[in-house]
C-alpha cells in the first residue's frame, strides 16, 4: 500500500521540487520521472498476474460524502500505469533539445499531470477518479497554452471546455450512481453491484460515454484534437496523445462496461458504429493532410477508433487487443511526434511538401522513423500488429462487416503513413533539408528506446498479455454475469 | 541432429546476417558484407538440405517446432512455431538455394552501390521473413512472414529512394499488398471463428466439417490475400512497377519467391480450397484472365525488365489457373520451375543491364550475343523453358496445368494455350531484340559492353542447368515418370487430383501447346531477326490493341481515376467540409451563438434605472402570474 | 355610517396618491403626498392605532415631508421643468402598474379573510400597550435600530459634506 | 449577542478614534474588535442560544457569522493604501463597514422577521453610503443612487411580503410561522403571495435574476474595495438570511415555492453566465459571475436536505475567498495601470508570478475545478439537487458552468499567455497576507473539505 | 375615540388588503413613470405606507400589537432612508446638476 501511495505522489513531490528547482528543473524532473518508472517496474515485478486488485489503499478522505482515497492496481491498471511512467521520462528526455522559457514550470506541470494520470489509472473510488481526471487536464492545458504555437489560446480553450464539458456530465453520472448506491459511497465495487434498469443504465452510459468519447476522441467528438495536437508544444502533444487519450479508453474499460453493461448492450452498437466511422473517416482525412503533425493527429483518431470498437465488441480478443494497443499506440505516437519535433526543431516546419530527402542526410533518423511508422501501420513483428490484430479479431467476432470496414485501417494507414514517410524522408534533399543533421544524444536515446520497445513488444507481447489476461477475463465474466441477471 | 534441433537455425542465420550487416553497414568492408550476407544464406541452404534429406528418410513427414507462445487472448492461442513438412522443406530449398545464388550474384552486381551493406541487410531480412512465411505452423506466423516480405519488398523497391518515382513504386507495392492482406486477415479470423484455431494441424482435419458457404468465404478471403501478394487481377499493377528495385531483387522477390507466396499459401490450404468449388472457379477464371492480360501487355513492352515482370504476372496467372482447376501439385511444380527460369531470366537481364550501364530499354540494345555469350546462352535456355518447349522444365509444369485445365474446362485450356503462344512470342521477341541484330546504341557505348564477372555468370549457369532439367522432379506418368513431386507433396497434405485423361489426349494437348510455342518462335524470328523490326517510340501511331497493350490496358489510369482520385477528393471533402465546416462548425457554432447571446443579452443591462425597475416589475408580475395562475 | 368613513377616506387616499405620481411639479407631489399621509393618519385613527397615527403625523408629515421639501427647494426644483418620460413609457408604466394591481389582488383574492375587522382590545394601539411590546419582545431590534439611525446619520453627513481632500 | 455588541462597540470606538484623528490606530482597533468577535463566535459554538426571542445563535448563524467576520477582516486588511489616498474620513468608512457587518450578523441569526428587516436595512443603508463614498466620482455616484433607488423599491416588496405573512400567521417569529404551517392544514391564502414577495425581495438582495439589474452597475461603479465587500460577505449574509427563512420557516411549503424558485435559478444562471462572457472589464465580469454564483447557491433551496445550510456555507466560503483574491489583485492592478479591463492583466505572470498564481487559483476555484474549494461547493450543490434527480437542472447548470470556464479563463489567459507592459505590481504586505490566507483556505477546502462539511 | 372605534366595526379585512395593494401599486407606477429621483423616492414612501396600513390592519385583526411595533420600525427605516437617500441625491446633484435618473447611464452592459 505504501508503494502505491509512493507511486502516486512521487511525481507530485517531484513537481513541487521541480517548481522550486529553477535552472536545474530539467535534471530534477528527469530524476523523478525515472524514479517513478523504477518504482512502477518494482510494482510490476511484485504484481501477481491474477484478477485481484493489489497494493490496495483505502483511506478515508471526505468521509461525510462517502469519498475515500481508494486506489489499487490490477492488471489493466498496471498496464496503463506502466505506460504512463514509461512515457513521462521519455517525454521529458525528448524535451532536452528545447530551451523552453520558464523550464521549472514546464517540467513541474508535466510531473503534476503524471500524478493526475496515475490517480485516474489507479482510482477505485469514482470521486477520486474524477479528481484525477480533472487534475490531469489543468496542467496539460497550461502546457499547451503557454508553450504552444500559433493560435494556441483559442484552440486550447476549445480543447479545455470541450473535454471538461464531457467530464462534467460524467460527474453527473457519478453522482447519480452515488445516490443509487445504498451505501452512499463511491466505491467501485458498490457501483458494480448496483442493479439499475436498462433505461437508467442508458442514461448513465451516455453520461460516461461522452466524457470518454471526447477524451479519446471518438468521431464525431474529435474536432478539438487535430488543432490541439498541432498547436501544442511537442511534449504536450506527446502527453496528450501518448497518455491522456488512454484515460478515455481506460475509463470505458474500468467504469463504463462493468457498471452499465445493459447500457452498453443497448448503445454499444452505436458506439461501435461511431468508432468504425471514425476509423475510415479519420484515415481518409489523413490522406491529404499537408501538415505532418495534423496527419498523425488524424491517424491517432483512426487508431483510437479501432481500440474503441474493439472494446465495445466486448470479447477477450478485442479487450486484450485494446490493452496491447493502448501501450503500443502510446509508444508509437510519442515516437512519431518526437520525430516530427526533431524535424521541426531543425527546419522549423512540419509541412510535408516542404520536406524531403532527409533519409539521405539523416539515415539514423530515417531508420528510427521507419520503424515507428511500421509500428503504426501494424506490421507483424511490431507492437502495433499485436494490438490491431487482436482488436480486429475482436471486432470480427462482433461482425464480419464491421471488421471488414475497420480493417480498412491497415490499408489506409499504410497509404497515409507511407505517403508521409516518403515525402518527408525519401526523395531528393532540398534547400531546407540539405543541412539537416542526424539525431544525437538524448534524441538517439529516446528514439532507440522507442524502436526497441516497438520491436520487443511486437515479437514478445506475452508479458503484456499475461499481465492483463486475468483481469480482462474477470471483467468479462463479471459483466456477462451482470448482464444475465438484468435480462 | 534432428529436424527440431536444426530448423530454427534456418531462419535465424539470415536474421543474424541482417543484424550484422544492418549494424555494420557503414563499418564493414564490402567484401565482408558480401561474405556474411551470402554465407548465412548458404549455411541456411545447407541446413535446409540436411533437413530435406532427413525428412525424406523419415516416416514422420511433419514436424512442429514450438519456439514460444506469441499471442494468447481468450480462446485464441498463437504459438510462434514452425512446421516442417515436405511442402515447406522444398520451399526452404528454393528460397535458400535461389536466394544464395542471387546473393552471390549481388555481391558483384551491387558492388558499385553506396548502399551495399544496406542492400545485403535487406536481402537477408527478406530471406528471413520468407523462411518465416513458409515455416509458420499457423496462419498468423505465416502472416508475419507474409507482411515481412512485403516490407522487404517495399524497402528494396525503394532502395534508391532519392528517386521519388521509385519510392512511389515501393509504396504502391506495399499498399496493394496490404489490400490483399486485409482479405487474408479476415479469412484467418473466419477460420478461427469456424474451427477455433489457426493452426494448420488443427484446422485442416476439421475442414470437412465446415459448411460449404463458410469455406467459400474463407477461401475467397484467403485468395484475395494471394491476389495481392502474387499480383493477380485486379491487384497486379504493383509488380511491374516493382522493377524499380535493383535487378537481383526483382529476381529473388518479384519472380522466384515472394510472389509465389500466394500459391504456396493456397497449396498449403488446398484442403480448404478443395472443398470450395465456387472459389476454385473464381481462382481459375482470375488466374486465366491474369495470364492472358499480362501476356498481352508484355507483347509491346520495351523495357527488358518490364517484359519479364509482365511475364511473371502471366506465369503467376498460370499457376492460379492450375490451382483453380485442382492442379495443386502442378501449380507448385510450376512455382519451382518458374523460380528457376524466371530467376535466371531476371539475373540475365541484370547482367545485360549491368553491361549496358543501367540501360533497360531494348530499343537501345541489340547484337549483344557476341558481347555477352554466357548471358545469352543461359537466357536462351530460360526462354525456351518458359516458352514451354520440351524437354526443358517449363514444358512439364505448364503442360500439367494445361492438362488439368482441359479436364476442367476446354475454354480455360484454350486461354492457357493462347497465353502460352503469346508467352513464347514475347520472350523470343525480347531475346531477339536484345541479342541479335546490330547494336543500336552509340559506338562509344558499345566498346564498354562486356560480359559480367564470374560471380554473376556462375549463378546464371547453375540456374540454367536447373531450368533445363528441373522438369525431372515431377516427370509425369505419360513420360514414364513417377511424379515424384506429387508423392512428396502428398506427405504435406496437399490435395492430389489424378488426371483422368487418356495418354492420347495428353499427347495431343502437349502437341498443341508445343506447336503454339514453335509458331510463336518462328513468327518472332521472322519479325525481329529477319525483319529486324524495332519497337517504335511511344508517340508513333499504333493499332488500338497495341496501344492498349503498350499502355497496360490503362489499368493504372483507371485505378487512379476510380480509386485514388475519388478517395483524395473524398478526403478533402471530409476535411474541409464535414470536419471543418460541419462537425467543428457545430462545436464552434455553439460557442459563437453563446457569444452572440451574450452580446444580445447584455444589452438588457441598459444602464437606465427606469428600465431596470420596469424589468423587475415585469419579473414580479410574471413570477406572480406563473405561481398563482399557471400552477 | 360605520364603514362609509373608511371607504370615503380610502377613496381620498387613492386619489391623492394618484395625484402624487401624476403631478407635474415635484413640489405639488410633495404636497399631495402630505395629504395622502394625512388620510393614512385618519386610517390609523379609524383602526384605533392612535400611537401610530401620531407618529405618522409627526414623523412622516412633519419630518420626512419637510425634508423632501427642503431638498427640493435647496436644489431649486420647484418648477414644471422636470424632464418627463415619453408618453409611451408612461403608458407602459401605468399598464405595468395596473397589471401589478390586478395580479396582486388576484393572488390575494382567494383570501377567505373577508371577516370584518373587529377590535377586540380597544387599548391595542395605545402607547402603553405598544411600549410594553416594544420594550419587551422587540427590545433587541429596537436597540439595534439605533445602529440603523446612526449609520444613516454618519452616512448623510459623510455624503453631503464637501470633502476637502477631494475638492 | 456578544458578537453584535463587540462589532457595534468596535464601530463606535473607531468612529471616535476618527474624531481624534488617530488614523494609525483605526486598523489595529478594527482587527482587534473583529478578532474578538470571531472569538465569541467560536466560544458560542454549539451553544444554540436564543437572545430575547429575537436572535438564535445556532451553529448555522455562528458559521455564517464566522465567514462574514473573516471575510470582513480580510477586506479590512486590503484597506492598506486604499482609502488613505482618497479621503480623510477613513474612520467613517470603517464604521459603516462595521455597521454593515453588524447588520449581517443579525441577518444570519435572526429568529424574528423584525430582526431580519432591521439587520437587512442596517446593512443596506450602510452599503448605499459606502457605494457612494467617492463623492466626485461619477460612477460611484451613479452606483450609489442606483443601488439606493432599487434597494428602497425592493424593500417595499419585502415588506409587503412580511406583512402578508404576518397577516396570515399573526406573528413575525419564525418558529411560530413554521408551527403555523405545520399545524394548519389549510394555510391562509394570503400566505402564498407573501412567500413569493419575500422571495422577490430577498432575490433582489442576493442579486438573482430578474432582480439582478443593480448588481453589475453597482459593482462596477462602487469603489473596488466596497465591491469586494458587497460581492462576498454581503452576498453570503444575504444567502444565510434567505436560507434561514426558506429552508427553515417556509420549508413545509417547499412544494409551492420551489417552482418560482426554479425559474429564478435558471434565469440567474443563464443571464449571469452568458452576460459575463462578453465583458471587457474584469470587475464587471466578476459582477456577472457573482450573479451566476447566486444561481448555484440557490440550488440548495431547490432541494431541501439537512445539508442545505452547510452546502451554502461551503459554497459561500469558497466563493468569498476566491472573490477576495480576485478583487485584491484587481485593486493592485488598477492602482498600477488605472484600468480594470482584461488587458491590464496582460503578462502579469511574467512580472508577478506569485500574484498571478494566486489569481489563477482563485479563478479555478470560481470556475469549479477540482482540488479547489469552488469545486467542492459546486459539487455539493449538484449533489444536493441530484438527490431528487433533477437531472435537467443539473445539465443546464453544467452547460452554464462551461460558459463560466470561458470567462474565468480569460484572465488566466491574459496573465499567462499574453504579453503586456513590463511594470511590476507593488504588493503591500497586508495584501500578501490576504492573498496567502485566501489561497490557503481555497486549497485546503478543496483538498480536504471534511473540516467544513459538518459544521452545521 | 370610543365612538371612532365603534365605527371600525364592519369593514372587511379584504378591503384593507385591496386598498394597500392599490396604493402600493400606485407607488410602483410612480416609480415606473417618473424620472425625477425625488419623486421616485416619494413613490417608494407611498409603497411603504401602504404596507404600514396593511400591517396595522392585520395587527388589529389578530389583536396583536407586534404588527404596529413593526410599523414603527418601518417608519424608523423610512426616516433613515430618507436621510441617506436625500444625501445621495444631493451628492449626485452636485456632480451632475440634475436629479434625472436618465442621466445615470454610464454604467451599462
Amino acid at each position: 500500500m505504501e508503494q502505491l501511495l509512493l507511486l502516486i505522489f512521487l511525481p507530485l513531490a517531484g513537481a513541487i521540487i521541480t517548481a522550486l528547482a529553477g535552472k536545474s528543473a530539467k535534471i530534477v524532473s528527469t530524476v523523478f520521472s525515472v524514479a517513478s518508472l523504477v518504482l512502477a517496474l518494482v510494482i510490476a515485478c511484485n504484481f501477481i498476474p491474477d484478477a485481484s486488485t493489489q497494493f490496495e489503499v483505502n483511506l478515508p478522505w471526505i468521509a461525510d460524502l462517502g469519498i475515500n482515497f481508494h486506489a489499487g492496481i490490477d492488471g489493466i491498471s498496471l498496464l496503463v500505469v506502466l505506460l504512463t511512467n514509461l512515457l513521462v521520462p521519455i517525454i521529458i528526455l525528448s524535451s532536452y533539445n528545447h530551451q523552453y522559457k520558464s523550464p521549472a514550470a514546464f517540467y513541474a506541470l508535466i510531473l503534476f499531470m503524471q500524478t493526475g494520470l496515475l490517480l485516474v489509472f489507479t482510482a477505485l473510488d469514482a470521486f477520486l477518479f474524477y479528481i484525477g481526471w480533472e487534475a490531469a487536464l489543468i496542467p496539460i492545458y497550461f502546457i499547451c497554452a503557454i508553450w504552444g504555437g500559433k493560435d494556441r489560446i483559442r484552440i486550447n480553450m476549445k480543447f479545455f471546455v470541450y473535454t471538461i464539458a464531457g467530464s462534467l456530465f460524467m460527474l453527473m453520472g457519478i453522482i447519480y450512481l452515488y445516490l443509487q448506491n445504498p451505501a452512499h459511497n463511491f466505491n467501485i465495487q458498490a457501483f458494480y453491484a448496483l442493479n439499475l434498469d436498462s433505461a437508467q443504465q442508458g442514461w448513465v452510459f451516455w453520461a460516461f460515454f461522452i466524457a470518454f468519447a471526447i477524451k479519446m476522441p471518438v468521431f464525431p467528438f474529435h474536432t478539438w484534437q487535430p488543432d490541439t495536437y498541432t498547436a501544442a508544444p511537442a511534449q504536450g502533444t506527446m502527453l496528450l496523445s501518448g497518455i491522456m487519450l488512454k484515460m478515455g479508453i481506460y475509463g470505458v474499460i474500468r467504469w463504463l462496461l462493468p457498471i452499465v453493461p445493459a447500457g452498453v448492450h443497448d448503445w454499444g452498437q452505436l458506439a461501435i458504429v461511431l468508432s468504425i466511422i471514425g476509423i475510415v473517416y479519420a484515415s481518409l482525412i489523413a490522406f491529404t493532410q499537408k501538415d505532418a503533425k495534423r496527419l498523425v493527429a488524424y491517424s491517432s483518431i483512426a487508431h483510437v477508433g479501432l481500440i474503441s470498437a474493439g472494446i465495445f465488441a466486448f470479447n477477450q480478443q478485442g479487450m486484450q487487443g485494446a490493452m496491447v494497443q493502448m501501450l503500443s499506440h502510446g509508444i508509437n505516437v510519442v515516437g512519431l511526434f518526437f520525430v516530427l519535433d526533431i524535424i521541426f526543431s531543425r527546419v522549423k516546419t512540419n509541412k510535408i511538401e516542404e520536406l524531403g530527402g532527409i533519409a539521405k542526410v539523416a539515415p539514423q533518423l530515417s531508420i528510427a522513423f521507419l520503424i515507428i511508422v511500421l509500428g503504426t501501420v501494424a506490421l507483424p513483428g511490431t507492437n502495433g500488429f499485436i494490438g490491431e490484430f487482436l482488436l480486429l479479431m475482436g471486432v470480427y467476432n462482433y461482425g464480419i462487416w464491421a471488421a471488414a470496414i475497420a480493417g480498412l485501417t491497415i490499408i489506409f494507414g499504410a497509404v497515409y503513413m507511407l505517403r508521409m514517410y516518403q515525402n518527408v524522408m525519401l526523395g531528393q534533399t532540398n534547400s531546407l533539408t540539405i543541412t539537416f543533421t542526424d539525431i544525437k544524444g538524448t534524441e538517439k536515446l529516446v528514439l532507440y528506446t522507442i524502436c526497441a520497445l516497438i520491436i520487443v513488444l511486437g515479437v514478445y507481447p506475452k508479458p503484456v498479455l499475461h499481465l492483463t489476461e486475468a483481469s480482462v477475463q474477470h471483467l468479462l465474466e463479471q459483466v456477462n454475469q451482470k448482464l444475465n441477471t438484468v435480462n | 541432429m534432428t529436424i527440431e534441433q536444426l530448423i530454427w537455425l534456418v531462419p535465424l542465420l539470415p536474421f543474424l546476417g541482417f543484424v550484422i550487416n544492418g549494424l555494420g553497414r557503414n563499418s564493414l568492408s564490402k567484401g565482408l558484407v558480401g561474405i556474411i550476407g551470402s554465407g548465412v544464406i548458404l549455411a541456411s541452404f545447407v541446413i535446409s538440405l540436411v533437413i530435406f534429406f532427413s525428412l525424406q528418410g523419415d516416416t514422420q513427414k511433419s514436424h512442429e517446432v514450438l519456439l514460444f507462445d506469441w499471442i494468447s487472448a481468450g480462446a485464441l492461442h498463437i504459438p510462434l512455431s514452425f512446421l516442417v513438412d515436405p511442402l515447406s522443406a522444398i520451399m526452404l530449398l528454393i528460397i535458400t538455394g535461389i536466394g544464395f545464388l542471387i546473393h552471390l550474384y549481388s555481391t558483384s552486381y551491387m558492388h558499385g552501390d553506396a548502399g551495399f551493406g544496406k542492400f545485403f541487410a535487406y536481402l537477408n531480412l527478406f530471406v528471413f521473413f520468407m523462411l518465416l512465411l513458409v515455416l509458420g505452423s499457423n496462419y498468423i506466423v505465416m502472416f508475419i512472414g507474409w507482411e515481412g516480405v512485403g516490407l522487404c519488398s517495399y524497402l528494396l523497391i525503394g532502395f534508391w529512394y532519392t528517386n521519388s518515382a521509385y519510392a512511389s513504386a515501393a509504396k504502391k507495392a506495399f499498399v496493394m499488398n496490404r489490400i490483399g492482406d486485409l482479405g487474408f486477415l479476415l479469412g484467418v479470423f473466419l477460420i478461427f471463428n469456424t474451427f477455433g484455431s489457426v493452426e494448420f494441424a488443427k484446422v485442416f482435419p476439421q475442414a470437412a466439417s465446415g459448411s460449404t458457404d463458410i469455406l467459400v468465404l474463407i477461401t475467397i478471403l484467403l485468395f484475395i490475400g494471394a491476389c495481392g501478394k502474387s499480383a493477380q487481377l485486379p491487384l497486379f499493377t504493383w509488380l511491374p512497377d516493382a522493377m524499380a528495385g535493383p535487378t537481383p531483387v526483382s529476381a529473388l522477390i518479384h519472380a522466384a519467391t515472394m510472389v509465389t507466396a500466394g500459391i504456396y499459401m493456397i497449396a498449403r490450404s488446398s484442403v480448404l480450397f478443395d472443398l470450395a468449388p465456387l472459389t476454385q472457379h473464381i481462382i481459375a477464371i482470375i488466374g486465366a484472365a491474369t495470364a492472358l492480360v499480362a501476356a498481352i501487355i508484355a507483347l509491346t513492352q520495351t523495357d527488358i525488365k518490364k517484359v519479364l515482370a509482365y511475364s511473371t504476372v502471366s506465369q503467376l496467372g498460370y499457376m492460379f489457373l492450375g490451382l483453380g482447376v485442382g492442379a495443386y501439385t502442378g501449380s507448385f511444380f510450376h512455382v519451382l520451375t518458374h523460380a528457376f527460369f524466371k530467376a535466371l531470366l531476371f539475373l540475365g537481364a541484370g547482367s545485360v543491364i549491368h553491361a549496358m550501364h543501367h540501360e533497360q530499354d531494348m530499343r537501345h540494345m541489340g547484337g549483344l550475343r557476341k558481347k555477352l555469350p554466357v548471358t545469352f546462352l543461359t537466357m536462351m535456355i530460360g526462354t525456351i523453358a518458359i516458352a514451354g518447349l520440351p524437354p526443358f522444365s517449363g514444358f512439364f509444369s505448364k503442360d500439367e496445368i494445361l492438362a488439368h485445365a482441359f479436364q476442367a474446362s476446354p475454354i480455360l485450356w484454350g486461354i492457357g494455350v493462347l497465353t502460352a503462344f503469346l508467352t513464347a512470342f514475347y520472350m523470343f521477341r525480347m531475346m531477339f531484340l536484345t541479342f541479335s541484330g546490330k547494336y543500336r546504341g552509340t559506338h562509344h557505348e558499345e566498346s564498354h559492353v562486356h560480359e559480367s564477372p564470374a560471380a554473376m555468370t556462375l549463378p546464371l549457369i547453375i540456374l540454367a542447368v536447373l531450368a533445363a532439367i528441373g522438369g525431372a522432379i515431377n516427370l509425369p506418368h505419360v513420360f514414364g515418370g513417377n511424379e515424384w513431386l506429387a508423392h512428396w507433396l502428398s506427405g504435406a497434405g496437399v490435395a492430389q487430383h489424378e488426371l483422368e485423361l487418356s495418354y492420347s489426349t495428353e499427347y495431343s494437348l502437349m502437341a498443341v501447346s508445343v506447336a503454339a510455342a514453335v509458331i510463336a518462335l518462328l513468327y518472332a524470328y521472322t519479325r525481329y531477326v529477319k525483319g529486324a523490326r524495332v519497337p517504335v517510340a511511344d508517340e508513333a501511331p499504333r493499332s488500338a490493341l497495341a496501344k492498349l497493350s503498350y499502355n497496360k490496358f490503362y489499368l493504372d489510369e483507371i485505378y487512379d481515376f476510380i480509386i485514388t482520385k475519388p478517395l483524395d477528393a473524398l478526403s478533402r471533402f471530409f476535411y474541409r467540409i464535414i470536419d471543418n465546416k460541419f462537425i467543428d462548425g457545430i462545436v464552434n457554432g455553439l460557442g459563437w451563438s453563446t457569444n452572440e447571446a451574450s452580446k444580445g443579452i447584455r444589452l438588457l443591462q441598459s444602464g437606465n434605472v427606469g428600465f431596470y425597475i420596469f424589468m423587475m416589475v415585469f419579473g414580479i408580475i410574471a413570477l406572480l402570474l406563473y405561481t398563482f395562475f399557471y400552477i | 355610517m360605520s364603514t362609509q368613513v373608511f371607504y370615503f377616506v380610502a377613496t381620498l387616499s387613492i386619489i391623492f396618491s394618484l395625484l402624487v405620481i401624476f403631478a407635474k411639479n415635484p413640489i405639488h407631489s410633495v404636497l399631495y403626498l402630505i395629504l395622502t399621509f394625512f388620510t393614512f393618519t385618519v386610517h390609523y385613527v379609524l383602526l384605533n392605532a392612535q400611537f401610530l397615527a401620531v407618529v405618522n403625523f409627526i414623523v412622516y408629515m412633519g419630518a420626512i415631508m419637510v425634508l423632501f421639501l427642503f431638498v427640493l427647494m435647496l436644489l431649486n426644483l420647484n418648477k414644471d421643468t422636470e424632464p418627463s418620460k415619453s408618453p409611451l413609457i408612461k403608458i407602459v408604466g401605468v399598464i405595468a402598474g395596473g397589471c401589478l394591481v390586478v395580479t396582486l389582488i388576484g393572488s390575494l383574492k382567494s383570501a377567505s379573510i373577508s371577516s370584518p375587522l373587529i377590535l377586540k382590545n380597544p387599548g391595542l394601539g395605545l402607547v402603553e400597550n405598544l411600549g410594553k411590546e416594544l420594550f419587551g419582545p422587540f427590545l433587541l431590534p429596537f436597540e439595534l435600530s439605533s445602529l440603523l439611525l446612526l449609520a444613516a446619520m454618519v452616512g448623510a453627513v459623510l455624503l453631503s459634506k464637501r470633502d476637502e481632500v477631494e475638492a | 449577542m456578544n458578537i453584535i455588541i463587540t462589532i457595534s462597540i468596535t464601530a463606535f470606538v473607531v468612529l471616535y478614534a476618527g474624531l481624534f484623528k488617530a488614523k494609525k490606530a483605526l486598523l489595529p482597533l478594527t482587527v482587534v474588535g473583529l478578532l474578538t468577535a470571531l472569538g465569541f463566535t467560536f466560544s458560542a459554538w454549539n451553544g444554540n442560544a436564543v437572545h430575547f426571542g429575537m436572535m438564535q445563535t445556532d451553529n448555522f448563524a455562528l458559521a455564517f457569522s464566522g465567514i462574514c467576520i473573516v471575510g470582513t477582516l480580510l477586506i479590512f486588511l486590503l484597506t492598506q493604501n486604499y482609502f488613505h489616498a482618497k479621503s480623510d474620513n477613513i474612520a467613517e468608512y470603517y464604521t459603516l463597514i462595521l455597521f454593515a457587518l453588524a447588520g449581517m450578523i443579525m441577518m444570519v441569526s435572526y429568529k424574528n422577521m423584525a430582526m431580519l428587516f432591521v439587520g437587512l436595512e442596517i446593512m443596506a443603508v450602510s452599503l448605499y453610503i459606502l457605494a457612494g463614498i467617492r463623492k466626485t466620482d461619477f460612477a460611484s455616484n451613479e452606483a450609489s443612487l442606483k443601488y439606493f433607488l432599487m434597494g428602497a423599491f425592493s424593500t417595499g416588496f419585502l415588506l409587503f411580503g412580511i406583512t402578508l405573512i404576518y397577516g396570515a400567521t399573526g406573528s413575525f417569529d419564525l418558529d411560530k410561522i413554521q408551527a403555523y404551517l405545520v399545524n394548519n392544514q389549510a394555510v391562509s391564502p394570503i400566505f402564498y403571495p407573501g412567500v413569493i414577495l419575500m422571495m422577490i425581495g430577498l432575490s433582489f438582495k442576493v442579486g438573482a435574476a430578474p432582480f439582478h439589474f443593480w448588481t453589475p452597475d453597482v459593482y462596477e461603479g462602487a469603489p473596488s474595495l466596497i465591491t469586494t465587500f458587497m460581492s462576498t460577505v454581503v452576498k453570503t449574509a444575504g444567502f444565510a438570511a434567505f436560507l434561514r427563512l426558506f429552508a427553515d420557516a417556509f420549508a413545509p411549503l417547499h412544494e409551492f415555492w420551489v417552482a418560482p424558485l426554479m425559474v429564478i435559478v435558471c434565469l440567474t444562471l443563464f443571464i449571469g453566465n452568458v452576460t459575463a462572457l462578453f465583458q471587457k472589464n474584469f470587475k464587471r465580469m466578476l459582477a456577472y459571475s457573482s450573479i451566476s454564483h447566486a444561481g448555484y447557491l440557490l440550488f440548495s433551496l431547490i432541494v431541501l436536505t439537512k445539508n442545505s445550510g452547510n452546502n451554502v456555507l461551503v459554497y459561500a466560503a469558497a466563493y468569498t475567498f476566491a472573490s477576495i483574491i480576485a478583487f485584491a489583485v484587481l485593486i493592485l492592478v488598477k492602482q498600477k495601470t488605472g484600468s480594470d479591463s482584461f488587458e491590464s492583466f496582460n503578462g502579469l505572470a511574467k512580472r508577478n508570478p506569485l500574484v498571478a498564481l494566486c489569481l489563477t487559483i482563485a479563478m479555478l476555484s470560481l470556475a469549479g475545478i477540482p482540488l479547489t474549494a469552488g469545486f467542492i461547493g459546486k459539487y455539493l450543490m449538484f449533489l444536493n439537487v441530484m438527490t431528487e434527480y433533477k437531472t435537467l437542472l443539473v445539465a443546464f447548470a453544467i452547460l452554464n458552468a462551461l460558459v463560466g470556464f470561458y470567462y474565468y479563463f480569460r484572465v488566466i489567459v491574459a496573465m499567462w499567455f499574453k504579453d503586456g507592459a513590463e511594470t511590476e505590481l507593488s504588493t503591500p504586505s497586508q495584501y500578501k497576507v490576504v492573498l496567502l490566507v485566501s489561497v490557503a483556505i481555497t486549497l485546503v477546502l478543496g483538498i480536504y473539505p471534511a473540516i467544513i462539511l459538518n459544521l452545521i | 375615540m370610543e365612538n371612532l372605534t365603534s365605527q371600525l366595526q364592519g369593514v372587511p379585512l379584504n378591503h384593507y388588503i385591496y386598498l394597500s395593494a392599490i396604493i402600493f401599486s400606485i407607488g410602483v407606477i410612480g416609480v415606473l413613470t417618473r424620472r425625477n429621483a425625488i419623486v421616485i423616492f416619494m413613490s417608494v414612501e407611498l409603497m411603504l405606507n401602504a404596507v404600514n396600513l396593511l400591517l396595522t390592519a392585520f395587527s388589529v385583526h389578530s389583536n396583536d400589537p407586534s404588527g404596529q411595533v413593526f410599523v414603527f420600525f418601518i417608519m424608523a427605516l423610512a426616516a433613515a432612508e430618507v436621510a441617506v437617500g436625500l444625501a445621495i441625491i444631493v451628492m449626485v446633484y452636485r456632480n451632475t446638476k440634475s436629479i434625472d435618473i436618465n442621466v445615470l447611464n454610464r454604467l451599462k452592459w
